[in-house]
């Protein structure tokens, strides 16, 4: 495809779907697993029509055992395949927990440098659409803490599409994490997208004022509050994360040396959270830059609730994102 | 039908029960599409013989596990129609005060412990409510519910293990109706006989007609004073759903031939069809249950309606108890 | 027994032990369970003796099926007994985690607060014996991320003996972690050993100059260094954590209002630990308190590795400790 | 013994590899006494026949993947006892760099993949070497061993589930020696016969005498055929550690008697004293495999003490890795 052929309208779903599709086609090791992946069409429609483009041993479905079949991508990984692994819902991988931290994550290390899992797990994470408790959670950035891991968050669909090129390429393993809310976001493609780069943290909206740090859902919702907020004449610049393991601490660091004060936005759960991780570390390497303390805003500690009116409330939101920014352009004058 | 005859009056309960799913979960979809309702619905329609002919046969003093397909369960134990319908509405008056919504349904005074939406997930929870009650020498059975699909879980493999292994009290439901999600049960097991995976850990076992409500009765009967014994029970209803896996599927997974082929044996029908012959219910008694259902289910609509939100103050909320344990 | 009686001499292990046996005195609901618990006497040979005490029913054999038998704990807790669940370490609860968070942490809200699950689960955790990758997480810090939890890592004997009758008094699931080096350490016991608080952390040494949060294996380590950082002048605070979930906020700002100076020890991986967490709220609560951004020592990122020298190298160490607070006093004068 | 008569060289390389097994985790014993050792150590001693029967009827591509107790599986395989004292002692040398220890070895070169301490997370991952072998038309077979201990978790369920649905070519070898840890396979199992629960997922199973290693050869070469053509196979081997479960292990939990009784089943004794009445070897051949299997010992212990330590500035290597995969 020439660069110069027009970018593709398409949702967040569809790049991601094009994303598969393009690494089943460039590499024969490639293949994708996971519950109903197949003849269902994806829980979330996103590998519909790939089984009959790829046939069942690419496009294969699995029995509800995620233990067994992360496990079986782990091996498959090790004897020379490059497998993409779906989880449904990132809830549901604490099922293969084990096989991801004690064995994925360690085998590695364990084994001398002798043995690394070029696996690439892809799940749904995230709240917002009164799926309750058992099936919204968001565990990026509790993920974010395993070493051995690399822990992705596509908010765009550039990276929807680019990230799992870059992923399969890496020899280690990575998890994708793709918000439930994303996929009906429409955008364009453009013709010529490839694998993105899968270490740097990406400024979306250049702003003096104050940094937002943020990714996934919360990437849309700040931006939107920024453009509302520079309608008030706060600007302020938006960094979308993109890797929360290993961080881009220099992106973070320039973007606070910068303005000097920052919030970041994350739907996960605050204590333990990857935003806590952030701010210390935004103390521990910009402390002198720092004019306010670095705020947070998160997802409420709760399990997450089904009436729609409590769900938004416990998610952060384009006007909690505004009001938590005034009240640090505000406070201690 | 091969079974005994139920006399007017059950016969009437059983039909009267399966109605009631059927036409509260008609309303639900007429509630979904009117945005309502919201979140993951899984319809029980096509499978009401399978939680009236279980459930009918338990007592008040036993537990009940279910899956997040399990409206029919908690509409048969006898959870009012207006505190589920009010819950997927997401109000306070909802029996999990709308925190749970479709999938979590809840209800402690019917011992009925929800509503997990975990696949296999349910199955260890049984299997410790069954402890509690062997170790406080209480007589109490607990009907766990579960899906073909979640055979294939490790869960399965270990509770049935740990329930055979400490006889506990324990009957297991497995609700084969082919699918899960779009996966055909011959994509998931080796061997499709489910029941017959109850040898692998001495547990008693047994195939039943889930479309037969009467079929159901009499295994669940037998299944039941089985587990109440000490010898858990797994029981295999063949069944099947008339509608898609939940609001958003597309079904290309099987024909609409498929589909019109089961719904021949409309659990309904072929139980009303079957009395009406054998001059145990007339015309009457049917129009009567229609009749009656229709106003609790509209009813249901009426309180959900009527419900209030909680607080949003209150978000945070059943994280921690608020009292202390005894 | 009466308050004048002497205290008993007894290990860390002994204490635990006791806590158990006077739970399962004091309380027919009490129940343990747990691989090798009762024949083998505990993998720890914490519950030795048990099952002659108490017999097959009370201390109760596990299969190897950790997912069911915790989903068994949390289904006989909602069935009106008390289950103390022993996972044999902390790596291994990860095939239990489904039914920890899924489950046991929100099935309460879940229920709308119907169904709460008096569940007590215990845990040995830590590295330092050699025991490599699948033996020595140290996962209590990434366990607190999860609403609906509490987390107690008790660390003296009173703590090993005392926070497991608080913890079955609790109407709430309650993880335990005991750190596996702390079994050997020996102690006493007052004789009117009883509950202890498990709400609060508790300053074990006061200090002027430095505060030092630590809890768990780290704690005798923080002590220790703290009594050589006095022979040097340097007056360290050593404050005990004791429960990761929920914080003690109160006590930790308490002591960085007096020290200006902070250290967090801890054993966890760095990145998004709970080490993360605390940085992140006294910057949030106590940013104006601070001279000097809050440090932290944490377990080097890596799957444990079994050498010795390694392991060691891995691990906060008292010369470590002290080394990071020499390094606090010193900087930026 | 009812099997086919192996010649002299075959007798004497399957007596050399049990020997080889024996001295050396003797040996481990000495240096676990001697402090060089540390960790969780555990022995083979008494299980020899098995890893040495199965391995021995396996080819170089096929992958072997293995628990926490797998000296013997390793030397077998054709690992250096060298690389595996230098990995018991830390050095990196050892066959992991000495970041493994006894319970993680590993050789990419031999595909042996580990070395795996979480009680039936093996299993998954020979699944997984399986497909790929498959998928890529290699007519490898992966030998997956594992205790009957591990047959309780819901991986061993999972797995033999995926194997026969998939039809992948692994050797599931199921070592029964009664014991998990402490707990006897009464208290773990409520049907005790481990094979038969092959027949839950069509998996074709066996049982054999897992002190008689020329059975195990037999059962396995069959076993080994029968996965090679893409079926799983279950082979239980009836067997018995004589040594405690690991080095901190009191054995509150079996007589010295029971000890005795299977001591009497000695599979080196056993099978020497067969080949010997057989005419096949002699005492000459018993004490040259003696010396040989000391040298090698001996060799490897000064392998081991010659060996470096990894300077602690690389400790955190081989947390991700240090070139891009192809
Ligand atoms: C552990 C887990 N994995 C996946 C899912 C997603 N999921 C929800 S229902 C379902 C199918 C279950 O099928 P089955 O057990 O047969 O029950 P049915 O829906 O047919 O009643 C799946 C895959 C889940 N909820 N939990
Ligand atoms: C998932 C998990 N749970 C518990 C343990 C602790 N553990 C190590 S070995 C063992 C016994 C395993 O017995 P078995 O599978 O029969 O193998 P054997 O040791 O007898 O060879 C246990 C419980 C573990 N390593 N992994
Ligand atoms: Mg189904
Ligand atoms: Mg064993």
């Amino acid at each position: 495809m020439s660069t110069t052929d027009p970018p593709k309208k398409m949702t967040y779903r569809d790049a991601v779907r094009e994303g598969i599709r393009s690494a089943l086609q460039n590499d024969p090791r490639v293949f994708l697993m996971g519950e109903d992946v197949g003849h269902y069409g994806g829980c979330f429609a996103v590998s519909r029509g790939l089984l009959a483009e790829f046939g069942e041993e690419r496009i294969r479905d699995t029995p509800l055992a995620e233990s067994a079949f992360v496990g079986a991508g782990i091996g498959a990984a090790l004897g020379g395949m490059r497998p993409i692994v779906e989880i449904m819902t990132c809830n549901f991988s604490l099922l293969a927990l084990d096989q991801i931290m004690n064995t994925a994550a360690s085998l590695l290390h364990m084994s001398g440098g002798q043995f690394n899992v070029p696996l690439v797990i892809r799940m749904a994470t995230g709240g917002g659409k009164q799926l309750a408790a058992q099936h919204s959670h968001s565990l990026e950035g509790w993920y974010a803490h395993i070493p051995g891991l690399k822990v992705l968050t596509p908010a765009t669909l550039e990276d929807g599409y680019g990230m799992l090129a870059s992923a399969l390429a890496d020899p280690d393993p990575v998890l994708i994490f793709e918000n439930q809310t994303l996929y009906i976001m429409e955008g364009e493609l453009p013709a010529n997208a490839g694998p993105v780069d899968i270490s740097s943290a990406k400024v979306r909206c250049e702003g003096k004022d104050v940094t937002i740090l943020t990714y996934g859902a919360s990437l849309p919702k700040s931006l939107e509050a920024a453009a509302k907020l520079a309608e008030q004449g706060v600007h302020a610049e938006v960094v979308d994360l993109r890797v929360l393991r290993p961080l881009d601490d220099a992106t973070i660091m320039r973007s606070v040396a910068k303005t000097h004060r920052v919030l970041i936005v994350d739907e996960g759960w605050r204590s333990g959270g990857i935003s806590a991780e952030i701010s210390a570390r935004i103390q521990e390497k910009a402390f002198y830059e720092l004019d306010r303390p670095v705020q947070r805003l998160c997802s409420a500690e709760v399990p997450m609730p089904y009436a729609k009116h409590l769900e938004q409330a416990a998610l952060p939101q384009v006007e909690s994102i505004i009001a938590a920014v005034q009240n640090l352009v505000r406070s201690h004058g | 039908m091969t079974t005994a005859q139920p006399d007017h009056d059950q016969a009437r309960r059983l039909l009267w029960q399966m109605v009631r799913i059927r036409r509260f979960e008609e309303k639900c979809v007429e509630m979904y599409s009117a945005q309502k309702i919201r979140g993951f619905m899984h319809l029980y329609i096509g499978e009401e013989a399978v939680a009236t002919g279980i459930i009918e046969q338990l007592r008040p003093e036993d537990a009940i596990v279910a899956t997040y397909r399990e409206h029919g369960q908690a509409l048969v134990r006898g959870m009012s129609a207006g505190s589920i319908m009010a819950e997927m509405y997401g109000k306070q008056e909802g029996c999990a005060r709308g925190r749970g919504g479709s999938m979590h349904l809840f209800d402690a005074k019917t011992r009925f412990c929800g509503g997990n939406a975990i696949v296999g997930g349910g199955l260890p929870l049984a299997i410790g409510l069954a402890l509690a009650d062997k170790m406080q020498n209480r007589k109490a059975v607990t009907a766990c519910f579960f899906g073909e699909g979640a055979v294939a879980e490790g869960e399965f493999h270990e509770s049935l293990n740990l329930a055979a292994l400490w006889k506990l009290p324990v009957l297991f439901i497995c609700e084969n109706n082919l699918y899960a999600m779009g996966t055909a049960l011959r994509y998931t097991e080796s061997k499709t006989e489910i029941a017959k995976k109850g040898d692998a850990y001495n547990v008693a076992n047994a195939v039943v007609d889930g479309m037969d409500v009467l079929a159901v009765s009499e295994a669940a009967a037998k299944a039941i004073a089985t587990a109440r014994e000490g010898q858990p029970f797994l029981l295999e209803c063949r069944t099947y759903r008339f509608r898609a896996h939940s609001m958003f599927d597309a079904e290309l997974y099987r024909s609409k031939d498929e589909v019109t082929e089961w719904k021949k044996r409309d659990p309904i029908t072929l139980f009303f069809d079957a009395m009406k012959a054998a001059n145990v219910l007339s015309d009457a008694d049917y129009a009567a249950v229609e009749t009656e259902v229709a106003k609790e289910v509209d009813d249901s609509v009426a309180y959900a309606e009527a419900g209030t939100w909680e607080p949003v103050s209150d978000l945070t909320r059943f994280v921690y108890s608020e009292v202390t344990a005894s």
